[in-house]
Parts: structure tokens; C-alpha cells; sequence
């Protein structure tokens, strides 16, 4: 019985002091994560997106806040703008959608005037050769110069031109881009 | 058994993947690059030390009966640390190593040596014992590496080395190249220890 | 000799039986081959011109040059007279396009004989077939070297088959099933198509097999098993829907197929020597290729159905005839 | 009966002995008579050293069951008494007679006596009297063949075999199995009387038991043989020119279509019993003119003699002094083998006595000893194609090669038959047949 009771405090104590040290470690790493993945993940599609800034936009980035969503929960949102000798003149978000099989995370640059300066696929998980062609420039280069109006399938009266064989994953693509879009205005609000 | 010893058996005599041919899963998989065999060896090698040094501090409190899963907790707690520590400050390696950060917590080495080693012997051993052979599996997944890395790249840790008209040949980089490679190595080292018979 | 009349003080010598033997040596089975793979070669410097011959005397050469150093070096005995290096670099020669640059050749065929062999303990005790071995290191590594293919000059007699501009299974994996309707199969018969250099002639690469028969090199088991498994897999797709699958014949005269059968897929050493066995390995090696042709990522599977099964065989060695006088015991 | 005819071995060269003839070899001037056929079933001897013998005079005897008697080869005096080499090296207790060169015998051989009012009871002492031993392999007393052997055996957990079944099947195998024997064609084309009254015996002997009269594709049965053969109700089966049909297991296989349950299991287990051609002459001479086997016919070939022909040799007849009686060596012969090419035994020495189990004498030439290689396997699979039992002697030998028995064991090597068709297809000229031996041997003393 003593060795029992012994064996249940030792792993206990053991356990408890290792979850203890993991969140403090934890804690202390959020900070450095998220930048770490900032500029290794989001830099280089926000880099893709847009052109002509000065400023550094991961170190400018804002957090808006965005009123709140059907459940009433906070709707928040980390901007990247890009300025030139002060003045932001684009801004760069992100937006996700689901896709043929998982998460679209896109990349978005927009103007002032609501149009598309360049998307970029940051993660998805779409079928390697047929829906993962969705990264490729041929595909997304067709996004620039859009808007809200234009963003749609050639089919359906826009101008963007599916992946051959991978309309899921291109209107995966298409969603995510249309939800970054309908929440321009209210950071146009914001930050222009 | 002095500590200098318990050090430097694991660059030679315990060399792990070569000598014990342990912790090959990471051996194989991560030694694509000479860089990435650098930051494995050095995360498992962080792993090892502390988990060497806690395990060797509790030797005396820990029940045998649970010994297995308190060193699995206190090995788990370290890789984990691993992961987030590598997450904050060395991103690119973060995204290299991938999954075989994680794994470190099922790699043998770590494991065989808390059971065989740390849990028998004192503290400052245990340490040497951890560092040894941490450095020695470093050593032993760059060299794996850079040979890859070389052949497979023409570079090593991303510099070229080789003659600007070299086809890699990509075969070494890719899996089975991994495993001629550490075949080769492996009966380099048993030709070596063999000339040289151990004293 | 001057007649004896006596064994007085004889020496006699004592060996264990039997004390005959056939005259059927390593060096017969492996030198049979080599005249069975001529007339593929000579198709293939017909078709492609001397770049051919010049490709394969360099695989040859430095296939016995590395297994001499193979041996050399691990202290065996030299056994490269009796031919099977010749074999493996010819061999290797053939399945590879005209043009394949002369250091890529050479760095494929020392992993063959190398890597695939040497390193296990030579001729019979590797597990995989060495030359598929040595060209998948290649094909892995320097994808666009082996696939660089050039259309077919016949030397003399026939015109140049201008059909198609790559070898037929490419043509089928990029352009579909329509792109090969033209394609007279005669052309595709005697290989007057652009693709590797012993492998685009059928013709020939079926006169080798069928003297490799005839000789009893190989038993019928593979060969027959290996393409008409293909054969019939490739059917029933067919029968489904010929629009996306085409004519089983015509996966059966592209391609690797016929020498893979003939002259890969029996390898000695790599291949089961049960005739159940050998049957099972076929139909492996058979639907293994057009399921990669059909849908895998390279465009012949011929290599890797080998390569597969090679890994199967000592399993498949398991499946043997009943032995003689076994019966049933009770524990 | 349905024969069958399908089995998988291999063609031999042809036999060098075409239409041989058997002649009397001379009388040697000394023999030396091994008293037993293996290490541990040896007779003991009933004479002793200097008492004067006679041609047929019992010399050696033992209670034992499947050990034969051993009769004097010739007349004259027992020199010594003692152990002398037999072809595989064994010392064997032996008792050395000079001959005195008159070859006088205990009593006259009663020529042609009246068999046929004699009973089994009666016949099967008079067999083993006169110590006829079958040649094999295994070689055997031939009264043992016909006794219901003890169910000492355990057969218990064979299923589907009767103990000790009654032979219903007696085959008289005169097909030369292995280029080199002749002996067994000779004797059905020179003694076909002595065939018709050896069948006549063994129908006494067994009772109602189908015969069947194997030969092979170069043996024939002569016109008279065969009217009689079918008088007698005996059956001829024509094999073909394939080696290994000559071997009793595959023999029994065609014939029958019943296999030897190996490893345990004989012949006797499925009810039939194979008597060679040869064995049958002398169970003749033995039945029907009471005389003792102090004789052998041993068919003598090869590059390395003149003299190619079928001997029938006094027993104990040193190899050395019928070599030199024959005086017919030519070329260089460097080995001299006692049995068939395909599993005979090389002599070590010449002064090795003819026994009852040695059937054909072989001297090759330089030219013609083939030698084995050390080499490794190549695993071509030869070999599997060929053999008769349908085993992976590939396999087999290798593990016999790296001392794994018992793994051999498990893949069956104790049903090999040792026919040595794998050494003799093996393009690597592996020693097939000996690595399994070996195996064998092993197993058996462990």
C-alpha cells in the first residue's frame, strides 16, 4: 500500500511540475511563435501580394477589431498595410475557406478601391498535382486587378478560370477571396 | 569509470546510430541536409542532457515499477520545450525537422539511455554520459548529411562545393539514399573497428 | 600415354558424388543470354544508329571493370569471365534512351553492379534485379537525361516512323487514348518508334527470348505469366471504357514489356524458382506495370512491377509443389 | 496397372556398355570378407585363423535379424582375422582367406533342384542361409524384405498407412539406373531363365502379389522371357531413358502411384517390394541350387580400362587384384568409383573388397573426374526444376553448407532422395549431393 501511495505522488508530482513548466514555457514562447511565424509564413505570400511599400508591414501589422459575428463573438482580424513614406496605400489579410479537403488559408492584397492587387496561397492540404496546382502563378495571377463583382467562375459570369479538374479547390480559393472582400470596407474604415 | 570517459565514449565506442545503431528514424529521415542533421542532433542532444541530469536527480524517488513513464514524462516535457524553443527562435529548422521534433520522445537513444545509464549514475556522469553521446549522434547525422547533401545537392550546408557542370544525383536525398548512405557508413565503421579492435 | 597395367602406388583421386556432371556452366546460361540480346541491340543500332552500339559497349566495359574492382576488393574470386557483368551492362544499355549521356551510364551501371550486387556478394545472392536497381537510382536521380528520347533513322530499307514524337507509353499518358489511333502497329512491332534502345524492337527482343526458350536459359513460367496477365488486365479495362484505356496490345508492344518478361523479369537469383512461384510472379510483375501505366506516377511500371516482386520472392519461393513421400502428420 | 511415366530428372549421357556381356572373372588368390554390412551389424566369425575353408563355408553369423551370413568366396586358409576398410573408410572386421586355387566347394552345387513343392516356410530359411543380401540403397538381407518387419517403427503418426502392410506389389527393377551399371540389362537378356524361376520363387514366397517386370529403354525382355513373363502373370513396364527412374522410390511411383512415406517410412510400409534384377539371380541360385552368394556381378566401366564389361567377381576380390586380373587400364585412370556415376562412392584406396552392395566399378580418366567448385550459389533455380522429389535443393544445401539442420529439416530434407541430380544440373558444380548427405548425417547423430 505504501508503495502505491508512493508510486501515485511521485508520477503526480512528476506530471503536475512538467505541465506547470510547459505552460510557463508555453507563455513565454507566444510572443516570439507568432512573430517567427509571421515572417517565415505570412512575409514572403504578404511580399507576394504587394509591391512598391517602404515600411516593414509585419512590423506595422494592426489587430482590428471587426464587430462580432452571428454568435456574438469578436470578430478579429490582423492587417498588414503597406506604406509608402508613411502613407498606406494597400493592405494585406488573410482569409480561409474550405476547400476539397481542408483549410484554405489565402493571402490577400487589396487597394483602396477594393480591388485585388494579388492573392497567395499560404496552407492548404488539396490533392498533390490536381487541386494542389492551385499555387502555381498561372493560376493566381489571374486574381489581380479584380473585385468583389469579378471574383467569380468564368462559368458563373466572372473572370477567374477554374484549375482544369479542381473546381473545388479553385472555389475554395474564390470563397476564401470573396470573405477577405466583403470585410474590406470595414477596414478600409479602420486604416485608411 | 571517470567523467572524461563517459564523455568521449560517445564519439566512438557508443557512437549511437554507427556503433548502437539506435535513433535511426531520424537518422534517416531528417539528414537531407547537412544543417538539418546539425539541428536534430542538437535538439535531441538538448533532450538528452536534461533528461539525462533530471532522471539522474529523481533515480532515488522514482519506484521502479513506474520508472518507464516518469522518464517518458520528464523526456516528453523536454522534447516539447524542444518544440516550442526551436518554434520561437529557429523557424526554418522548426519547418525542416517537421514531425521528427515530436518524435524525438519515442527516439531510443533517449530512453535507453535514462534506463541504462542516468538511472544508475550520479548526476555529473549522467551529464557527461548525455552530452557524449548528443554530440556524438550531432556529429554523426551531419556527417550523414553533408555526404548527402553533397552528392544529392552539390552543397554543403548551402554553400556549392562542387564543379559548376555536377548533375546532383538526387538519388541520395530522397529516402533510399538515406539508407545506402548509412549502409555504407555503417561497414566503413566496422571495417575501422575492426582494424582498430577495441582495447 | 603409356599403358598402365596396374594401379601400383596409385593416386587416386576422391571427390563425392556424382561423378559426372552436365557441361551447363554460369558461363553457358550468361553467354546464351548475350547472344539472346543481339538481335535487340542490333534493332536498336539500326534504328538509332551507332550511338547505340557506342552506349552499350561502354556499359559493358565498365560493368566488367567495376565487378573486377568489386571483387578485387572484397577478396573474392575474379569471376568476371563468366559473363554476367557483360549481361547486366548490355542489359542495362538497352532499357536506356540512345542519347543517354556517356557519364550517366557509367555512374548507373557502377551502382548496378555495385550497389545492386557486389555489395550482397555477386551474381545469385542480390535481392533485387541489379541493373533495375542501378537504372532507378539513375532515373531518380537524372530524370531528364533518361528521358530524353530521339526518333527513329533507320539506317537502310524503312522510312522513319514520324507518328508520334515520344516513345508511345508518353504519348498515351499526355495526348490519351486518340493520339495512338494512326499508329500502324507494325511500326510499334518491329520499333520503328522513338524509345529506349533495346526495347522499342519487339521483334527482336522476342526472337532473344524465344532462343532463350528454346535453349532452356528460362522456362516459360514468367515470360508467358508476366504478358498475359498485362495482357488480359489491360483487357478488361479496355472492355470498360476504351476511350481512357487503350488496346491491351498496344501496352503489350510499348514499352519495356516484352524484355522486361524475356530478360528482367528472369534474372537468376531475384526471381522465385518454384514453378508456382514463378507463375504468382509473373501475374504480379504483369498487373503491377499496367497499374502503374494506367495510374501511377511514372509512365512505364515495368522497372518497379520487377523491382516489387523481386521483393516478394522469398515468399514466393514458399509456394512449392508437394514434396515427394510428405504425408499429413498429426501432431 | 496403369504406369505412370511422369516425373521430373534428367537425361544421362547414354550407357557405354552396349549389349554386355557377363563373364566369370578369374579366381583371386586371396579374399577379404567383410563380416557385416554397417558398423553396428557385423557377425561373428565361426572359424579361425589357419583352419582350412571351403568355397560356400559359413565363416560369419549373427543372430541379429537384417544381418546377413557370410560364406567363404573360395577354398583355402583364413590367414587373419581383422579389421579391414571398407569403401567409406569404416573399419570393418574381416576374415582374409588364401586360396588355395582348386575352388573346392563344401558340397556340390545341387544344379536346378525341384523348388516347387517347397512352401514359404520352407524357401525363406533357405534365403537367408544363403545370405543374399539386395543391393540398395538401403541394402538389406533380402529374407528381410519378405518378413513382416516388427512395428517397431513409429508410424503412429502417420496417417492413412497401415502398419506393416502386406506387400501387394513386387517389382523386379532391371533398369541401370546410372550410366556406369550394366549389370541389371545383362542379366535379363544372359539369365532370362533364371528370371522366370526367380519370379516363380518370389510368387512362393510372397503369394498373391502383382509382378511387375521394370526395364529400361535400352534393356529388352527376349521373345521366350516374355511368353513366359506372361504365363506368369507378370507385368513389363518399358520405362524411359531418364534418369532417376532406376531409383526405387520413383520406381515405385511410376508403377504404382503410391510415394514412400518419407522420412520414417520403406517400401514395405505401402505394401511393395522392389528386388533388383540382379538380387533375383542369386535369390535364384540361392533357392534353387542351394548355393551361397560367394558371387557378385559388377558391371566395370569407364575411359580408364580396356575391358568394358559385365564381372561376376568372387566376393572379397580386392579392387586392386581385379584390376590387375583384368589387365586392361588404359589412359591415366585417377578415380575409381564403387557404384553408379551419379551416386556411387570414390575410392580412397584399391584394396577395397567387392562386397554384395557394390554394383558397377568405374575408373575414370583425368579427363572425365569432374572436380566441385567452392563458388556460391547463383540460385538459377536448375536444380529445383530438376529434382525428383520436388524439393529446393538450392536451399537445402546452403543450409547444410552453414550448418543450419535443423532449418533443413523443416524444408524437408530428410525426403531428399539422393539421387545427386542437383550436382549433376548445378552450373556452379556445387556439391549438391554431399552438402545434403552431410545434412543428413548430422541430423542423424544429433
Amino acid at each position: 500500500m505504501r508503495d502505491l501511495i508512493k508510486m501515485v505522488v511521485v508520477l503526480l508530482v512528476i506530471c503536475t511540475t512538467s505541465g506547470v513548466v510547459l505552460s510557463y514555457v508555453n507563455e513565454a514562447t507566444i510572443a516570439p511563435r507568432e512573430y517567427q511565424y509571421i515572417k517565415f509564413v505570412q512575409e514572403p505570400s504578404i511580399k507576394a501580394v504587394l509591391s512598391g511599400y517602404n515600411n516593414d508591414p509585419v512590423k506595422d501589422r494592426m489587430q482590428l477589431n471587426l464587430g462580432e459575428d452571428q454568435e456574438g463573438n469578436p470578430v478579429e482580424k490582423v492587417v498588414f498595410p503597406a506604406k509608402k513614406d508613411g502613407k498606406t496605400f494597400e493592405v494585406a489579410y488573410s482569409a480561409a475557406a474550405k476547400g476539397y479537403h481542408g483549410p484554405i488559408e489565402v493571402m490577400v492584397g487589396v487597394d483602396p478601391e477594393g480591388t485585388l492587387t494579388g492573392i497567395s496561397i499560404m496552407t492548404h492540404s488539396e490533392t498533390p498535382g490536381l487541386g494542389a496546382r492551385i499555387v502555381e502563378p498561372k493560376f493566381t495571377d489571374q486574381f489581380a486587378g479584380l473585385d468583389l463583382e469579378t471574383t467569380k467562375l468564368s462559368a458563373d459570369g466572372g473572370k477567374v478560370d477554374a484549375v482544369s479538374g479542381a473546381t473545388f479547390s479553385t472555389l475554395g480559393v474564390i470563397t476564401a477571396v470573396d470573405a477577405a472582400l466583403e470585410q474590406f470596407p470595414q477596414i478600409k474604415k479602420e486604416i485608411f | 569509470m571517470s567523467v572524461v570517459k563517459e564523455f568521449t565514449k560517445g564519439f566512438w565506442q557508443e557512437l549511437p546510430p554507427f556503433r548502437l545503431v539506435l535513433g535511426l528514424c531520424p537518422t534517416l529521415a531528417v539528414t537531407t541536409a547537412a544543417e538539418n542533421g546539425v539541428g536534430m542532433g542538437l535538439a535531441t542532444t538538448f533532450v538528452l542532457v536534461f533528461s539525462n541530469v533530471l532522471v539522474s536527480i529523481l533515480r532515488k524517488l522514482i519506484p521502479s515499477k513506474v520508472r518507464i513513464a516518469s522518464y517518458i514524462v520528464v523526456i516528453a516535457s523536454f522534447v516539447v520545450m524542444a518544440e516550442l524553443l526551436l518554434q520561437a527562435y529557429w523557424y526554418p529548422m522548426y519547418k525542416a525537422l517537421g514531425i521528427f521534433v515530436p518524435l524525438i520522445v519515442v527516439n531510443c537513444i533517449i530512453l535507453g539511455r535514462a534506463e541504462a545509464f542516468a538511472s544508475k549514475n550520479p548526476i555529473i556522469h549522467s551529464f557527461a554520459d548525455g552530452l557524449g553521446i548528443g554530440l556524438g549522434f550531432t556529429l554523426s547525422l551531419t556527417v550523414l548529411g553533408s555526404i548527402r547533401e553533397i552528392l544529392g545537392n552539390g552543397t554543403i550546408f548551402g554553400t556549392s562545393v562542387m564543379w559548376s557542370t555536377f548533375e546532383p544525383l538526387k538519388f541520395m536525398v530522397k529516402a533510399p539514399g538515406a539508407f545506402v548512405c548509412l549502409g555504407f557508413l555503417l561497414g566503413l565503421m566496422n571495417i575501422i573497428s575492426r582494424r582498430r579492435p577495441a582495447h | 600415354m603409356e599403358k598402365a597395367t596396374s594401379l601400383e602406388k596409385p593416386i587416386l583421386r576422391v571427390s563425392v558424388a556424382p561423378h559426372i556432371q552436365q557441361k551447363i556452366t554460369t558461363s553457358h546460361l550468361m553467354y546464351n543470354t548475350l547472344i539472346a540480346l543481339v538481335p535487340a541491340l542490333l534493332a536498336g543500332i539500326y534504328f538509332f544508329g551507332f550511338a547505340s552500339l557506342k552506349l552499350a559497349l561502354i556499359c559493358m566495359a565498365t560493368a566488367v571493370a567495376c565487378e573486377a574492382g568489386m571483387q578485387g576488393v572484397m577478396g573474392r574470386k575474379l569471376t568476371i569471365k563468366n559473363g554476367s557483368s557483360l549481361v547486366l551492362g548490355l542489359l542495362f544499355a538497352l532499357i536506356c534512351s540512345p542519347e543517354l549521356p556517356w557519364w550517366t551510364a557509367v555512374l548507373g551501371v557502377a551502382v548496378a553492379v555495385i550497389l545492386g550486387r557486389g555489395i550482397y556478394g555477386g551474381l545469385g545472392n542480390n535481392p533485387f534485379n541489379a541493373v533495375l536497381v542501378g537504372w532507378a537510382v539513375m532515373k531518380i536521380s537524372f530524370a531528364a537525361q533518361m528521358a530524353t528520347w530521339i526518333m527513329p533513322e533507320p539506317l537502310f530499307g524503312l522510312e522513319a516512323g514520324g507518328y508520334i514524337e515520344y516513345p508511345p507509353l508518353e504519348v498515351l499518358r499526355l495526348d490519351g487514348v486518340d493520339a495512338l489511333l494512326d499508329l500502324p502497329w507494325r511500326d510499334l512491332f518491329i520499333g520503328n518508334v522513338p524509345g529506349a534502345i533495346g526495347t522499342v524492337c519487339v521483334a527482336a527482343v522476342l526472337i532473344g527470348g524465344i532462343y532463350l526458350l528454346a535453349r532452356r536459359i528460362i522456362t516459360w513460367h514468367i515470360p508467358v505469366s508476366f504478358l498475359a496477365s498485362a495482357w488480359l488486365f489491360g483487357l478488361i479495362f479496355w472492355l470498360i471504357d476504351p476511350e481512357v484505356y487503350a488496346n491491351p496490345t498496344i501496352y503489350l508492344l510499348s514499352g519495356w514489356m516484352v524484355l522486361g518478361a524475356f530478360f528482367l523479369a528472369t534474372d537468376k537469383g531475384t526471381v522465385p524458382v518454384t514453378a508456382p512461384g514463378m507463375i504468382i510472379f509473373g501475374i504480379g510483375c504483369g498487373v503491377i506495370t499496367m497499374i502503374i501505366r494506367y495510374w501511377g506516377g511514372f509512365v512505364d511500371g515495368v522497372a518497379f512491377a520487377i523491382l516489387l516482386m523481386n521483393a516478394l520472392t522469398p515468399l514466393l519461393d514458399r509456394v512449392r509443389p508437394r514434396v515427394y513421400g510428405r504425408v499429413k502428420q498429426v501432431a | 496397372m496403369g504406369f505412370k511415366t511422369s516425373f521430373r530428372g534428367v537425361s544421362l549421357p547414354p550407357q557405354k556398355v552396349s549389349n554386355p556381356a557377363i563373364e566369370d572373372a578369374p579366381l583371386p588368390k586371396k579374399v577379404v570378407l567383410p563380416l557385416g554390412q554397417s558398423e553396428n551389424r557385423v557377425c561373428k566369425p565361426v572359424v579361425e585363423v589357419g583352419e582350412h575353408v571351403k568355397t560356400g563355408q559359413l565363416i560369419g553369423q549373427s543372430d541379429d535379424f537384417l544381418v546377413a551370413p557370410v560364406h567363404s568366396s573360395v577354398s583355402g586358409t583364413v590367414t587373419e582375422i581383422r579389421p579391414w576398410s571398407d569403401l567409406s573408410g569404416n573399419k570393418m572386421p574381416s576374415v582374409i582367406v588364401e586360396s588355395d586355387g582348386n575352388d573346392s566347394w563344401l558340397e556340390e552345387i545341387r544344379a536346378h533342384e525341384d523348388f516347387s513343392d517347397k512352401e514359404s516356410a520352407q524357401l525363406l530359411p533357405d534365403v537367408k542361409a544363403a545370405g543374399v543380401v539386395e543391393t540398395g540403397p538401403p541394402s538389406m538381407p533380402l529374407h528381410a524384405k519378405f518378413t513382416k518387419p516388427e512395428p517397431s517403427k513409429e508410424f503412429q503418426f502417420l496417417v492413412g498407412i497401415p502398419q506393416s502392410k502386406p506387400v501387394d506389389t513386387v517389382i523386379i527393377n532391371g533398369i541401370d539406373a546410372e550410366p556406369g551399371m550394366a549389370a541389371k540389362g545383362a542379366v535379363l537378356t544372359k539369365y532370362s531363365s533364371e528370371i522366370a524361376d526367380g519370379i516363380r520363387i518370389l510368387q512362393k514366397l510372397i503369394g498373391s502379389a502383382q509382378m511387375v517386370l521394370a526395364v529400361g529403354s535400352n534393356g529388352s525382355v527376349s521373345s521366350p522371357l516374355s511368353g513366359e513373363l506372361a504365363g506368369l502373370g507378370v507385368q513389363v513396364f518399358q520405362g524411359k531413358d531418364k534418369y532417376p527412374l532406376g531409383l526405387n522410390p520413383i520406381l515405385i511411383k511410376c508403377v504404382t502411384g503410391r510415394e514412400i512415406p518419407l522420412p520414417d517410412g520403406t517400401e514395405q510400409d505401402i505394401g511393395v517390394a522392389v528386388v533388383d534384377a540382379v538380387t533375383l539371380v542369386h535369390l535364384v541360385e540361392a533357392v534353387r541350387d542351394l548355393k551361397p552368394q560367394v558371387d557378385k556381378i559388377v558391371s566395370v566401366s569407364g575411359a580408364g580400362i580396356t575391358a568394358v564389361k559385365n564381372y561376376k567377381v568372387r566376393l572379397g576380390t580386392l579392387v586392386q587384384d581385379l584390376v590387375e586380373q583384368l589387365a586392361g587400364l588404359q589412359g591415366d585412370p585417377v578415380k575409381v568409383i564403387a557404384g553408379g556415376a551419379m551416386t556411387g562412392v570414390a575410392l580412397f584406396s584399391t584394396d577395397i573388397p567387392v562386397t554384395k552392395e557394390i554394383d558397377a566399378l568405374i575408373f575414370q580418366t583425368a579427363a572425365e573426374a569432374k572436380s566441385f567448385s567452392p563458388d556460391a550459389c547463383i540460385n538459377c533455380g536448375l536444380c529445383v526444376r530438376h529434382c525428383p522429389s520436388r524439393l529446393l535443393p538450392n536451399e537445402l544445401s546452403k543450409y547444410c553448407e552453414f550448418s543450419m539442420f535443423e532449418e533443413a529439416r523443416d524444408k524437408y530434407l530428410l525426403h531428399c532422395i539422393e539421387c545427386g541430380i542437383c550436382a549433376y544440373v548445378c552450373p556452379e558444380k556445387r556439391p549438391m549431393l554431399h552438402l545434403m548427405r552431410y545434412g543428413k548425417r548430422e541430423l542423424s547423430l544429433a
